[in-house]
């Protein structure tokens, strides 16, 4: 997709764990399944590893939205990590939008090494879904806007 | 500050069609700490590799980013290099400029836009990078396999051939396992036993092997190399040192009534009893809930007969706490109840049996001598019914969803044996599919339906009734002459499902090892690595792992052998260095990372700290480098901060999120 | 009142304790301080009313470092932070005597000062033995009077009961305080539409001045160094320099406390500013209930935490409530 | 309507994956029907697979199924032809046009006697 | 001096606000706070304290020094403009005008704080006398009369007008550019609520409160006197205090990184908290005892050594009403008091 002036272009964390989804991103590179540049991958070795902290961060300095891609449940390489992240990334979203966040900006989506389609589906979903709600005004640090 | 050189990778034209290399090299060099950077059509060759040597050498570089394909293709490659060029591996950090940009960008100026992104995260994260060093550990050159089946056994002597020490625990009386129970082993007809009982006496003669029969694993503790386990040796009530298993005890026992486990329940044992004439060792057990003394203070027959007194009324649970270096599960598998299927009228009628109580009837030391006979009325069956699939390939709730994979083969063994020593019984099999991959398989079966005409037909019996006749009515379809069939049998085999033990749940949860959704242990790999558990010095042997048959059984024994040994034979371990790590001084010791990590590897120590000055004795959380895996999970639980994840720090994650979002 | 000074005494006396916290005496009617008793002579200065609002179970982190026996005076709220404590291995149970002292409710000074009452010289009504239905306060303005119930403090008009979760013997009786729903102003919150809700509070954190008096009261907050005093995460502040910072503090902090924190309502009550802070960890406590089954944090130490433990068959976060 | 919608629309209303089965034929071994049925209950599924609705429309099979729903009870694979030839039967049935009641006309017509059982069948067969 | 009906107030504080910048106490979610002046702000200036004092004013809690700016290799640094734009605050009580001299001490002295002195140039202060002080007032035992503020204007409410009377060459500017909404007046009205604003001080609890023996010179006396060891025990070392005090003037100076570049700002700090003034080696402080005996000695004792006698602390009672654990300088005056007593 060429760049055209205007158009906004969201600015999208994906936090991928090492075993699942990270693998699955890179199926979905060589199946060359193809996704907005807008998202950029940061390799965690777990879901579990994703503190609220990072997630918020990436929202002070400009992100429009945040997605985390973790194994399915039950698939956890550390058996239960994704466990303890599906619970603090669901009371973490429910905050966030009890603060007025737009639902929808922050995801946590389960991929697994297979699942190079469902990746990329995935993040054109997403990228979608951040393209219609706007640019990410209620939270980040407006010194970081310019 | 670091000095980073940074790699750019064309990888042919894989990144350079789509990824303009030289405007990301150009790019880079104005990131802090960035000192050096250049391209070159293949990073991973060993003249890509020499540059980077070269580089460190003349730039004097501390970190290395290389923008190329994957970390799961060449991480270690660059580490490697990076190792030769005399830095530590964990200095360099991979952009995957190909899997997560070239190949699914199309734009170049995008895709190039991306590439120094995704190069500037690495820049980022490499600025944070420390040096971190791969721990060792000891390692206990002493196996323990649980379960004393063909596949414990056949691990056991495989490692203890090799020299090693192996106990293997085992909780019922005997070593033997399912393979015991059997009465002829497929595609060769091999009598089980005969070929079983060489290898029990086997171990339990090897001088490297020790058997704890009765036994039970009650905690695991440590890790690769260093477990630590309880055994509980169940009180037998009889000294294993002074019985000479002569038996008498067994004859003149009054309390008889007791179901007889071996046979399946098909008949009845006394309450002192050896469940099975070979058994190993050959010593029996007092079953406390069936026998008379435990139960009212009065009998105490055994005692005055044991002509050795080696009755003990008064022997208690043993915990026995050894050391190992590795650990084999080998568990093996029951069959399933078959209380929700009511349509093959198993509770209503004796003479609908499983597969597995055939074996028992089969055998000659079996409930009915070895005689195939009714066991509602004693009478010669004349028309037999075998059913596959019985809870196999259930996508309901009722069954399991897999095959189990021997039925076929056995359920063959079966017809044929009875059509060769009883000639004039008609056996009938409902299959969906024959299912006979494997050697001499296929050979096997055609056999029984062209040698020994046994009628197989390709339909499911949707129904058994027992009919007031004493027969049983089978309803089933005969999908190829599109019919309904209803045939009066005289006994209905069916071909039960397997699952895994049930006990394996709470011995999987012991090792941190995990288990799927039909309680088999996972493996470490499906493909790559089948006989080990995601839990480092966990292995897996057995139809505890997926179903199997004998040979396969064998032959994944074993394997988890070797794979057991090739870890004995370690004299030290290294560990992972990408472990948590608490900083002492922020700790409050309120044990929330311990109660997530699931290995274990936390523990509390109390600690005298000094703080900037202030000299206090504190609860602090300790990690075990060896046993930690470095999932995470601990470093979000904690809401100081005081426990991080070397090699993924927070400030290295977040270094990665400041240089994306800006 | 006195019932509990003569026990102190007793227990000072026997040796059993060797020294007593509890509620020192102000200058004001309306302000005694948590405080040490060393001694009989001490006591003299000793009070418990409706003004002892203090949880003083935070302060047992410090005491268990001292040597020999507490004893501390707890309310049932505060018995609940105790326990949290103690699950968390931050006090020592070996070095506390717990008498669980009754309550009829705390009353908040900002909101009798809300009806207008100024100058305040003395004000009746705040005994353990008085009917707590009226309160007396005589002024530089004149004499006033207010309702007992409606002054006060949030938490009480919620409380979580009258029972002590923990204690070695308990001294006078309580009083019935509940006429409000407790998570009535979070459905409030969560009815209204996404833009209500950001304005709400943008509102209401725009008042916060980063004093710190809400972490540092929290029993649940009562790590050695806060990650926003530290540098393990980049995320030292010492102010709110935009309004994201705002929102950073006070999210990672209900993060932090979310199945920890006893809604003991201490943050709402020390704030200078007075934000509503509750509304943060009432938020988290409800979502826990709902999502998790019903959790209180403090009840019992052996009960697994919500955010330490997971079932199979957990919602999903994207998941839309209801 | 096209065939594949007939199929489609079978699928909807069973709420049936016909891909599910397995071809095991314990449905056929299980229905007391089985004589009676020229296109026999394991039969049905490939027969919405093959988009041949119209032969499962014109077959007495349809009119031959008690809807005892033994099929569905034992069938190891959540496939439940019962609903599949139910399905194609409430086609049918709809298609012939507006002779059934609308729930409202019901209750008036109510004769105390009339089983429980057979209104809530009337009402999932004929419900639209 | 002048009168304007209370009615009115709203057109004062348009006209003023036309061309200044306008700060005045206003109510936001319930709390009263100086705030700029818009059209829909809810004035209050019945309430006699508002919850921080208006020295952010002049001394904002956080305020940008300057901004880096990277682009490729090149660094740009922007320094933050000077207030080069007269403000008005209007509504400060006599004991925050005291504090922000005590502020004008630190900051006006060598070397000159610029943020702070282009503030104060440009600042006019217009004062408000109290008419109902509270028990938490203390402002007297500092030589601080509440009915009579010393600023640019000095205004009263007293009935249904507010009287205001300049009081330097500012503060007659800006009379001059409002006088139309202004009517001539005298001062009897004023004098009669100050008599009875002061027979109300007389009553004041901390009426009495005595600073005797605390000056420059007793620094060891005060610094090792046991009572610290006592007083500090409830603290909770946050910095409520510090926050909602006219005359605290300590601040950090921190960096944000905004991704293009660095901005230095400077914030309050408060000497309550564990890591003010923390070094590479830790902190010279500690123990909360320490950080709490700090306050006061710099209140009482050292302020008053480098500064001709005066003392940091303006009675204004704040931390009186809102420290979490009921401690404040009173309470420890007191102890000290009754410590030498006892003696």
């Amino acid at each position: 997709m060429p760049l055209t002036e205007n158009e906004f272009r969201p600015k999208i964390v994906a936090f991928c764990c090492n075993w699942c989804s990270y693998a699955g991103a890179d199926l979905a590179g060589s199946s060359r399944l193809s996704y907005p540049a807008d998202v950029k991958i940061i390799k965690v070795p777990c879901s579990c590893r994703v503190n609220p902290m990072f997630i918020l961060r990436a929202f002070e300095k400009g992100a429009d939205g945040v997605i985390l891609c973790g194994c399915h449940p039950g698939d956890c390489h550390y058996s239960t990590g994704n466990y303890y992240a599906r619970r603090r990334m669901t009371l973490l979203f429910s905050m966030l939008d009890y603060l007025g966040i737009e639902k929808g900006r922050t995801r946590v989506e389960w991929v697994s090494a297979a699942e190079g389609v469902k990746f990329s589906q995935t993040m054109n979903e997403f990228v979608e879904k951040i393209k219609s709600l706007g640019e990410n005004v209620r939270l980040g640090d407006l010194r970081c806007k310019n | 500050m670091q000095r980073i050189g940074v790699f750019v990778c064309h990888c042919g034209s894989n990144i350079a069609a789509t990824v303009d290399v030289k405007k990301v090299v150009e790019t880079v060099l104005s990131e802090p700490g960035v000192c050096h950077a250049e391209d070159y059509p293949y990073m991973c060759s060993e003249a890509g590799q020499m540059k980077i040597l070269e580089a460190v050498k003349e730039k004097k570089l501390t970190g290395i980013v290389v923008c190329s394909c994957s970390p799961r293709m060449h991480e270690a490659t660059f580490r490697k290099a990076a190792e030769r060029a005399g830095l530590n591996p964990y200095m360099v950090e991979i952009a995957n400029i190909r899997e997560h940009c070239s190949w699914i960008h199309k734009d170049m100026e995008e895709a190039t836009k991306k590439a120094v992104i995704l190069a500037r995260a690495a820049i980022a994260k490499v600025n944070l990078n420390t040096p971190l060093q791969a721990g060792e550990s000891r390692v206990t050159k002493r196996a323990l396999v649980i379960g004393g089946g063909i596949a414990g056994i056949q691990t056991a002597l495989d490692i203890a051939d090799a020299g090693y020490e192996v106990d293997i625990v085992e909780k019922t009386p005997s070593i033997g396992g399912r393979m015991s129970q059997l009465d002829k082993t497929f595609p060769t007809l091999d009598c089980s036993a005969c070929i079983l009982t060489p290898k029990m006496v086997e171990a339990a003669a090897h001088e490297k092997i020790n058997i704890y029969t009765y036994s039970e694993v009650d905690k695991v503790t440590g890790f690769v190399g260093d477990f630590t386990v309880d055994i509980r040796k169940k009180a037998r009530s009889v000294d294993s040192a002074k019985c000479t298993g002569c038996g008498v005890c067994q004859e003149k026992c009054p309390s008889k009534k007791s179901l007889n486990e071996f046979n399946r329940g098909l008949n009845t044992r006394s309450a002192i009893y050896t469940p099975f004439a070979q058994a190993i060792p050959n010593v029996p057990v007092i079953d406390r809930d069936a026998c008379i003394k435990f139960k009212t203070g009065k009998c105490g027959v055994c005692e005055k007969v044991c002509q050795a007194g080696a009755i003990d009324y008064n022997q208690k649970d043993e915990i026995i706490t050894e050391k190992y270096g590795a650990i084999v599960v080998a568990t093996g598998f029951d069959t399933i109840k078959l209380d929700n299927y009511d349509e093959y009228a198993y509770n209503q009628s004796k003479d609908v049996i499983t597969s597995l109580e055939l074996e028992r009837i089969m055998n000659a030391a079996g409930p009915t001598k070895g005689h195939l006979e009714r066991l509602s009325d004693g009478k010669a069956p004349k028309e037999m019914v075998f059913i596959q699939c019985v809870g196999s390939r259930c996508s309901d709730n009722r069954g399991k969803s897999y095959c189990s994979k021997i039925c076929c083969m056995y359920t063959a063994k079966h017809a044929m044996l009875i059509r060769d020593k009883y000639p004039d019984v008609n056996v009938t099999v409902f299959y969906i599919d024959v299912r006979t991959p494997g050697k001499n398989f296929d050979e096997f079966y055609r056999r029984a339906v062209e040698e020994y005409g046994v009628n197989y037909v390709k339909g499911q019996v949707g129904k058994v009734a027992p009919l007031p006749n004493g027969k049983l009515l089978v309803q089933g379809s005969d999908l190829l002459d599109n019919k309904q069939i209803l045939k009066e049998a005289d006994m209905v085999v069916l071909a039960t499902a397997i699952e895994p033990e049930a006990s394996v749940r709470q011995i999987a949860t012991m090792l941190t090892a995990s288990i799927d959704t039909n309680n088999f242990l996972t493996e470490a790999h499906p493909k790559l690595r089948p006989v080990e558990s995601p839990t480092a010095g966990v292995f897996l042997s057995g139809v505890c792992q997926g179903p199997k048959d004998i040979p396969e059984t064998v032959a994944q024994a074993g394997a988890a052998a070797v794979k057991a040994i090739g870890l004995l034979a370690k004299d030290k371990l290294t560990t992972n260095p990408c472990t948590a790590k608490p900083d002492e001084l922020l700790c409050n010791g309120c044990s929330q990372c311990a109660n997530v990590c699931p290995y274990g590897a936390i523990t509390y120590e109390e600690k005298e700290v000094n703080d900037h000055g202030i000299r206090e004795t504190r609860r602090v959380a300790q990690v075990n480098g060896a046993l930690c895996q470095g999932c995470g999970a601990c470093t979000v639980t904690c809401p100081s901060g005081a426990m991080d994840l070397q090699g993924f720090s927070n400030r290295q994650i977040i270094a990665e999120v400041d240089a994306i979002c800006r | 009142m006195q019932e509990l000074v003569n026990r102190a005494k007793e227990l000072l006396a026997n040796g059993t304790v060797q020294r007593v916290l509890g509620w020192k005496a102000g200058d004001m009617a309306y302000n005694p301080e948590p405080s040490y008793f060393e001694s009989e002579a001490d006591l003299s200065e000793f009070v418990y009313d409706a003004f002892c609002g203090a949880n003083l179970s935070k302060y047992m982190i410090e005491a268990s470092k001292k040597e020999g026996k507490t004893l501390v005076f707890l309310k049932p709220c505060d018995s609940y932070s105790f326990n949290q404590l103690l699950k968390e291995h931050r006090v020592d149970r070996d070095k506390a005597y717990i008498i669980g002292v009754g309550c009829k409710g705390k009353l908040d000074i900002e909101k009798i000062k809300k009806e207008g009452i100024k100058g305040i010289e003395s004000i009746s009504g705040i005994g353990m033995e008085d009917a707590c239905d009226t309160l007396k306060i005589g002024t530089l303005y004149g004499d006033k009077e207010c309702s007992y119930q409606d002054v006060m403090l949030e938490r009480c008009h919620v409380c979580k009961g009258k029972d002590h979760v923990v204690f070695d013997e308990t001294l006078l009786e309580s009083r019935d305080t509940v006429d409000s729903e407790r998570f009535h102003e979070v459905e409030k919150i969560e009815k209204m539409s996404p833009e209500e809700k950001f304005q709400f509070f943008q509102k209401e954190l725009s008042k916060c001045i980063r004093c710190n008096a809400c972490r540092n009261v929290c029993p649940a907050c009562s790590c050695r160094k806060c990650v926003f005093d530290s540098t393990k995460f980049d995320s030292a502040q010492k102010a709110n320099v935009d309004p994201f910072q705002e929102k950073m503090f006070h999210i990672i902090r209900a993060f932090h406390v979310a199945g920890r924190c006893t809604d003991c309502g201490e943050c709402s009550r020390v704030c200078p500013q007075g934000i509503r802070l509750h509304l943060f960890n009432r938020k988290f406590i409800k979502d826990i209930n709902e999502f998790y089954g019903d959790y209180t944090a403090g009840e019992d130490i052996n009960q697994e935490a919500p955010l330490t433990h997971f079932e199979f068959s957990d919602r999903e976060p994207n998941e839309e409530r209801g | 309507m096209s065939h594949r919608n007939y199929s489609e629309k079978i699928k909807e209303i069973s709420g049936v994956n016909p891909y599910k089965c397995m071809k095991c034929g314990k449905c056929s071994a299980t229905c007391p029907s089985y004589n009676e049925m020229d296109i026999k209950p394991h039969q049905f599924v490939s027969y919405v697979l093959n988009e041949d609705i119209e032969a499962l429309a014109d077959s007495k099979s349809l009119w031959k199924c008690l809807s005892c729903f033994a099929c569905v009870e034992r069938c190891p694979r959540d496939v439940k032809p019962g609903k599949l030839i139910d399905a194609a039967r409430q086609i049918v049935v709809r298609e012939r046009g507006g002779d059934y009641l609308s729930a409202d006309e019901i209750p008036e017509l109510l004769d105390e006697e009339l089983p429980q059982q057979l209104l809530v069948s009337a009402f999932r067969r004929y419900k639209r | 001096m002048y009168q304007i009906a209370k009615n009115d107030l709203p057109a004062l504080f348009r006209k003023i606000s036309e061309t200044k910048e306008l700060y005045l106490p206003v109510r936001v979610a319930d709390q009263v706070n100086f705030a700029a002046y818009t059209e829909d702000a809810d004035v209050s200036l019945e309430t006699l304290k508002t919850v921080k004092s208006p020295k952010d004013a002049f001394f904002p809690q956080s305020e940008t020094l300057y901004t880096c700016h990277k682009e490729e290799n090149k660094l740009s640094i922007t320094p933050e403009e000077l207030q080069n734009q007269e403000f008005v605050v209007f509504g400060i009580k006599a004991c925050d005008v005291k504090g922000i001299e005590v502020l004008d001490k630190v900051f006006l002295s060598e070397p000159v704080d610029t943020f702070y002195k282009a503030r104060r140039d440009h600042g006019i202060l217009v004062a408000l006398a109290c008419n109902e002080p509270e028990e938490s007032c203390f402002c007297k035992a500092f030589g601080i009369d509440c009915t009579d503020p010393k600023a640019d204007v000095a205004t009263w409410l007293v009935g249904d007008f507010l009287y205001w009377n300049p009081l330097t060459e500012k503060g007659a500017a800006l009379t001059d550019a409002v006088k139309e909404l202004f009517a001539e007046a005298d001062d009897s009205a004023v004098q009669k609520q100050q008599e009875t604003t002061k027979a109300i001080v007389e009553k004041l609890p901390y009426m009495d409160l005595s600073l005797e023996g605390w000056n420059g010179d007793v620094l060891t006396e005060k610094f090792d006197s046991p009572l610290w060891e006592e007083l500090y025990q409830p603290c909770l070392a946050c910095g409520t205090c510090t926050f909602v005090c006219p005359t605290c003037q300590c601040y950090d100076i921190k960096d944000y990184t905004t991704g293009s570049g660095v901005q230095r700002y400077r914030c309050w700090d408060s000497c309550m908290y564990s890591d003010f003034t923390m070094m590479a080696h830790g902190n010279n402080r500690t123990s909360q005892m320490q950080r709490f005996r700090q306050r006061f000695m710099h209140k009482l004792v050292y302020f008053p050594a480098n500064n001709d006698g005066m003392y940091s602390c303006v009675g204004c009672g704040r931390c009186v009403e809102k420290c979490p654990s009921a401690l404040n300088i009173v309470k420890v005056v007191k102890a000290f008091q009754k410590e030498g007593g006892d003696k």
